[in-house]
């Protein structure tokens, strides 16, 4: 188009999708430990919006799928069926040890393995309840992964 | 030209007695009878239209040559002036478009010729009611036009509730007829003639508490054919019983009957639209009449019986035009009733379209037809965006006239009573759109129910009348001013005029008509064209911009698609917050929680005022007629 | 109408300052002091014992031990690797190590993409136990020698007592 | 005369009395027919007066001073019975059939469109 | 040179320029001084800016038991809706498309935006879109009344006898004798309309329709990637416009040259925005359905009333 508009406006779309981050989080059998950890990055003090964030209610308007807790085997098949609904391109956090390796319930009959299993994991968050500071770290790092993706899709 | 109106109306009945003898042979012959039956009176209509609308020449004709001697008319005339002629061709459109569609809709219904007698004797008795001159003879017409009606309402008798809807609407219709025949009568004993002219002649200086009783009378007789408020459970059996195309006729053309009586009666007759009380009672029945029935049409479950509450209540937003007595008023409820009887009409001829395809016409059980019938689905978002008054459409232009005169009128007599009459029209729009929210939900859009799998859209032959009707929807929606002068403006002085009708009719002299002046302003301009299209421009660059479209792939083969879908390839299917999405469909009577909460007692006093039981109807209309007695009496 | 608790509080809001701290532009606050965050692994004070291993609620710990290619034949190097996304980071490992090698710091900002980036490792050189000066032969003997002189003296001792 | 409108018109607030009392379909249908005989009686009794004779003539031989009544409303009572009559036979048709659907002549069971 | 005019009327001063970027300024600040309110940082000014473009990057899924056609059409009507309401409010005097009564016009193209709305939804076939409509729609019913009994007043004021409801002739009046926020009797009128704004738009303690928490992003559940973005986008436009009518009904300051005028009015805008939309949404929790559809058929419609009623009796 005219003086190369559509490179620049394709430009701005990939900056921007490292800028306005929503968050949908999945939570696949935790002790909740780590999702009031989540919603605390959202709180005044930590306050996640800086980064763009914003949690919301459906799949469909995902960026960032924060999922929490070892998968078990009822939440196994939800947690595969949200993440295939939710659009390309977007990342994929785990938060907390369980997600990716099962922590203590590791070897039980109730646990169908770490989220790796199940799609690529992008960025995942050590720590027994990772601190609210640690959560958000994990979201910038994945943004910056979500900025290459979104560039290598229309490549 | 002379014998143009009582050709228009003969052809009809002698197609109709034609039809009976020759249309048993086969089905195209009794098509092409009833289908040039039709044609010849449109064309006999439209013929009049250049001169008496354009011209402002009024037709008159005497039956059996006997015209007035000595001033007097004795003999029965056919007058054909703006108004009617107005009226008479919103009933010949509706004839030929219900007409045309009943061919394929009634085409497995057993004694057809039937249909099509009484059909056209409706259609016959409808126009003579329209377009004659003489009182009596309007009362005999209104008569055949109930009888055809009850006999079309119980047509299909075997389905649900056919004969019980017929046998109400003639019993209490008999009522109405009683009270337009004592009317008469009274105006005869004191007047000693029937018609019209002579009467509006003479009905200024007679003002004895007779007259005023016949006035009361002939009000509530007319207010029971345009099934004005406590009248309105007949409308709701009739139409929802009724096939389509009747009730198409019935709400586009009866009810305009009706409220072309109450026209001649207020404007011509009587002429006392100037007394603010007249104002009053015409315009308190439309609003009480706009309010209960679109409240009543809220938690329907039955299609047709949802249409019909808002046809009776779209009919008292014509009338609480007219009641305002402004030019502006009449010609703003002229408006609107050409545009119901198009929407409307519409609207019906969708749901016998839905009901034709998948046997069922309960909100509670359709869904998702939108995918099987696009084509009926696109059409019935034009009629329910109309009738709801989305700009572009026609029900947006006048139901905007109507706003208008109505605050005008309230700051010119700076009465606020009729800036209640404003508010009420508002917020009964809204109500409107909401139902219509609600039908589009429950039956078109949302999660295909096992009922609608394997409608599929329905024939040509009732999709042509349909298209034509939505084509007339838009374009009278986009062109307001046009359509006012040439049509509106001289219908409406007609009516504001009567001295000329009076001239014309007995010493046959050739008046003009003074068109009603008022401002009125244009809803559209090309300006809007260009900005439409800048803001297709803007969405088509952003089209072009984005990421691709993800259509839904085929199902895999293990997967069925409400039943089990396999985790992995969940993409396509509707978010279930994680849960196997099942066929859930939000529709029907599970909608407007929030609003039904808060009105139970109201909906609940209505429900049940609704009883069903033909005495409590005729109650109802008794108690009515004895208080618009009293109100005359009173005030008029 | 409902009062509103709060109006008074969030206008004045307005005027104060924000209370979020600067983490993602500056660096990372300090944990509180005795946060028990990452596992720091100082090898070079483990015994191998294996006691961290057991008392490992989610057995994050894997211990390979492969022969010291330089040193003497029995030399050891144990691999220790703590994966710290299986770790709940609840200090019994700490606790129970007797030779304090297991310290849990206050790092916490544990993100990664790798699994490489969750594992703390440590090579522990365990030297084979310094060999007997004698052997067993060599003990016996030297025992036998002690007895044979022990017995010897006391029969010269008995031999002197008697005269 | 006054006396025949006070009887019409009792004839017709005894039909509506009877419509809207009687829960019987049949006994509807005869109130109706009754408001009918009321408005008729109503019709014939307008154009009448003691002294007129019928308002038949042979050609030529008006005489001044006969009085005719008035012929136009007897011509309205014809169409008038006429409607009635057909309205009456309507009904009739209509409650045959209800009766064989609905298995009863009560209004109060025939209420299946309500609300 | 009118057409000219008219044509960059439309494009650019009032028109499609001044309104995008107005409505993403006031998006903005709104979501700042939320967070501010709630003593944390918050987002950058053009966040809602990302936002839109962001989604404009990503994929569009249509579900499967989506009618195609409408579930792509219906964000574009909406956005182009809104967009000509956006035409008709005088920015600074001067508006793009000037008709004898919009504020009926501007009355029903807010309610064919929210229309498309709900289309969008019922055409998208999830429970979830079918529940958000329902409340959508119970939303309309309740703002609609106190809206209309709002513009009656304002007509009835600026109409010195022939009432109007031509936003020109309402500047012309104020232009004439001040700012009509300045006469007590108008208070509750302005009251209401406040109270209105945020109901219209979709605003957080009236943003029943599509509640996360509740129903999943209710209206727009099944909506990503670009219909969303234009949803969106008529979501911030059409707070501009909410705003921008009132403060034309309200505070319609107009001084001699017209860079003053657009100046005062964007301080206007942003100043209504902030006390109708971001102190309610820092303040209070969502409301209930049937609390929304009470209190404004009780509270709003009782002030818009009792304006009309003052003003009626001739204060």
């Amino acid at each position: 188009m005219l003086f190369n508009l559509d490179k620049k406006i394709t430009e701005a779309i990939d900056d921007a999708a490292s800028k306005s981050l929503w968050l949908y989080h999945i939570n696949a059998g935790s002790c909740n430990g780590c999702d009031i950890e989540i919603v605390a990055a959202l709180t005044p003090r930590y306050d996640a919006e800086r980064l763009g964030c914003k949690l919301t209610g459906s799949p469909r308007q995902a960026d960032i799928v924060l999922v929490s807790g070892p998968v078990t085997l009822q939440s196994r098949d939800r947690l595969i069926r949200t993440l295939a609904q939710v659009p390309e391109p977007y990342c994929l956090v785990t938060v907390g040890s369980c997600p990716c390796s099962g922590n203590v319930f590791k070897g039980s009959y109730a646990i169908c393995g770490p989220v790796d299993k199940y799609r690529h994991v992008d960025v995942s968050v050590a720590g027994c309840t990772p601190k609210p500071e640690a959560i958000m770290a994990g979201i910038a790092q994945a943004a910056a992964i979500l900025k290459e993706k979104r560039r290598g899709m229309h490549e | 030209m002379e014998n143009f109106p009582i050709l228009a109306i003969m052809t009809l009945f002698m197609g109709a007695f034609i039809n009976s003898l020759a249309g048993r042979r086969s089905y195209k012959a009794r098509c092409a009878i009833v289908f040039t039956t039709m044609a010849i009176s449109l064309i006999l209509v439209l013929a009049m239209v250049p001169s008496v609308m354009g011209g402002g020449e009024i037709v008159c004709y005497w039956m059996g040559g006997w015209a007035p001697e000595a001033d007097w008319a004795y003999g029965i005339g056919l007058e054909v002036d703006a108004l009617s002629l107005f009226f008479g061709l919103i009933v010949t459109i509706a004839v030929m478009i219900s007409g045309v569609y009943s061919f394929t809709y009634m085409k497995h219904d057993d004694s057809q010729v039937n249909f099509y007698t009484l059909f056209l004797m409706l259609a016959g008795s409808v126009l003579g009611l329209v377009l004659s001159g003489d009182l009596f003879n309007i009362f005999v017409m209104v008569e055949i036009m109930t009888f055809t009606a009850v006999a079309l309402t119980a047509f299909r008798n075997d389905t649900e509730g056919a004969l019980e809807g017929a046998f109400k609407y003639l019993v209490v219709g008999s009522l109405g007829s009683m009270s337009i025949l004592v009317g008469t009568i009274l105006i005869y004993a004191c007047l000693h003639t029937l018609n019209l002219a002579q009467i509006a002649q003479m009905a200024i200086h007679a003002r004895n508490p007779v007259m005023v009783i016949a006035f009361g009378f002939l009000f509530v007789g007319f207010c029971t054919k345009a099934f004005m408020f406590p009248f309105q459970p007949l409308a709701a059996d009739a139409h929802a019983v009724a096939p389509a195309s009747i009730s198409m006729m019935i709400s586009g053309v009866l009810t305009k009957c009706g409220v072309y009586g109450l026209i001649r009666l207020v404007y011509v007759l009587f002429q006392n639209i100037g007394q603010t009380h007249v104002q009053y009672l015409v315009t308190g029945m439309g609003c009480v009449t706009m309010f209960i029935c679109v409240t009543m049409a809220f938690n329907q479950h039955n299609f047709k019986r949802l249409l019909a509450f808002h046809s009776i209540s779209q009919v008292g937003y014509v009338v609480t035009a007219l009641g305002l007595g402004t030019a502006l008023g009449l010609s703003a409820g002229l408006y609107h009733a050409i545009n119901h009887t198009l929407f409307k009409g519409l609207l019906f001829l969708v749901a016998g379209a839905v009901q034709h395809q998948t046997g069922t016409l309960d909100l509670d059980e359709l869904g998702g037809l939108s995918k099987k019938m696009p084509r009926t689905t696109a059409l019935f978002l034009i009629g329910a965006a109309s009738i709801s008054g989305i700009p572009p459409f026609n029900g947006f232009a006048s139901k905007w006239m109507i706003y208008q005169a109505a605050f005008s009128k309230a700051v010119n007599t700076d009465n606020f009573f009729y800036l209640l009459v404003c508010g009420v029209a508002l917020i009964t729009s809204v109500l409107t759109l909401a139902s219509f929210v609600k039908v589009a939900q429950s039956a078109f859009f949302g999660q295909c129910s096992v009922l609608c799998r394997d409608a599929e859209d329905c024939e040509k032959g009732m999709l042509v009348p349909m298209s034509v009707l939505a084509v007339l929807c838009v374009v009278l929606g986009l062109i307001p001013d046009q359509f006012g002068t040439l049509f509106l403006k001289p219908a409406a002085g007609a009516a504001m005029d009567p001295g000329v009708y009076i001239s014309a009719m007995l010493r046959g002299a050739d008046a003009t008509v003074m068109p009603a002046i008022y401002g009125y302003v244009g809803a559209w301009n090309p300006v809007f064209f260009i900005v439409l299209l800048l803001i297709v421009t803007v969405g088509v660059t952003i089209y072009s911009v984005s990421a691709p479209l993800r259509r839904p792939e085929p199902l895999a083969e293990g997967d069925v698609e409400d039943e089990h879908v396999l985790p992995e390839n969940a993409k396509y299917e509707p978010f279930f917050s994680g849960e196997e999405s099942v066929h859930s469909h939000v529709g029907g009577s599970d909608l407007f929680w929030g609003f039904k909460e808060n009105w139970k007692k109201y909906f609940s006093f209505w429900h049940d005022w609704h009883s069903g039981i033909v005495n409590d109807y005729e109650l109802y209309g008794v108690v009515f007629l004895a208080a618009a007695l009293i109100y005359c009496m009173l005030f008029v | 109408m409902a009062k509103l608790p709060y109006l008074g509080t969030a206008l004045t809001n307005l005027f104060r300052k924000p209370v979020t701290i600067a983490f993602p532009a500056g660096e990372a606050p300090a944990a509180q002091p005795a946060y028990r965050g990452r596992i720091a692994f100082d090898a070079s004070k483990c015994i191998n014992c294996g006691m961290c291993e057991r008392v490992c609620a989610p057995s994050c710990m894997t211990r390979v031990a492969k022969p010291l290619e330089g040193g003497e034949p029995g030399d050891q190097e144990i691999t220790f690797t703590f994966d710290m996304t299986s770790c709940t980071f609840c200090g019994m490992c700490a606790d129970f190590c007797a030779k304090k090698a297991i310290t849990l710091t206050e790092d916490y900002m544990m993100t990664g993409i790798i699994a490489e980036d969750f594992l703390v490792t440590g090579k522990v050189i365990k030297k084979a136990p310094p060999k007997p000066k004698f052997t067993p032969e060599q003990l016996a003997a030297m025992k036998a020698a002690a007895e044979a002189k022990k017995k010897a003296a006391e029969a010269a001792k008995a031999a002197a007592q008697q005269a | 005369m006054t006396f025949n409108y006070f009887v019409s018109f009792f004839f017709i607030v005894l039909g509506l009395f009877c419509i809207i009392t009687r829960h019987n379909l049949f006994k509807v249908v005869i109130g109706m027919s009754v408001v009918d005989y009321g408005t008729n009686l109503l019709i014939v009794s307008i154009g009448a007066s003691n002294k007129g004779t019928a308002p038949i003539y042979a050609e030529g031989e008006i005489l001044p001073g006969t009085w005719f009544v008035d012929p136009i409303p007897q011509a309205l009572t014809l169409t008038s019975i006429v409607i009635g009559a057909c309205i009456t036979a309507m009904a009739l048709s209509l409650v045959i059939k209800i009766y064989h659907r609905y298995g009863t002549l009560d209004t109060r069971e025939i209420r299946r469109l309500h609300g | 040179m009118t057409f000219i005019q008219t044509i960059l009327n439309i494009l650019l001063l009032p028109g499609l320029a001044f309104t995008l970027i107005a409505s993403i300024w006031l998006a903005g600040v709104d979501r700042v001084l939320v967070a501010r309110m709630q003593r944390r940082v918050g987002p950058s000014l053009l966040q809602p800016l990302y936002d839109v473009l962001k989604c404009l990057g990503k994929e569009t899924i249509i579900p499967r038991k989506a009618n195609e056609k409408v579930f792509l059409l219906a964000p574009v009507v909406g956005l182009a809706s809104v967009l000509v309401t956006a035409m008709f409010l005088p920015v600074g005097g001067v508006s793009a498309l000037k008709v004898n009564s919009d504020m009926v016009v501007i009355l029903y193209l807010l309610t064919l935006a929210s229309v498309t709305l709900i289309v969008g939804a019922s055409a998208s076939g999830s429970p979830f879109a079918g529940v958000g409509l329902s409340r959508e729609m119970v939303a309309m019913i309740s703002y609609e009344l106190p809206l209309v009994l709002v513009m009656l007043t304002v007509g009835r004021v600026c109409g010195k006898g022939l009432a109007t409801f031509s936003l020109s002739t309402v500047t012309a009046y104020q232009a004439a004798n001040g700012p009509l926020l300045l006469n007590p009797v108008l208070w509750p009128a302005a009251i209401a309309m406040l109270f209105v704004i945020p109901c219209e738009v979709g605003q957080h303690p009236f943003d029943i329709d599509e509640a996360e928490t509740e129903i999943c992003e209710g209206v727009l559940a099944e909506y990503s990637g670009r219909p969303l973005a234009q949803f969106k986008m008529m979501h911030n436009v059409k707070m501009y416009v909410m705003s921008g009518l009132f403060c034309a009904m309200f505070l319609n300051i107009s001084t001699g040259f017209i860079l003053a005028d657009i100046l005062i009015y964007c301080v206007a805008c942003t100043l209504v925005t902030f006390v109708s939309m971001s102190v309610p949404h820092a303040v209070t929790a969502r409301f209930r359905v049937e609390q929304v559809f009470k209190f404004y058929w009780t509270v709003v419609t009782g002030c818009a009333a009792l304006s009309l009623i003052l003003v009626w009796i001739g204060l």
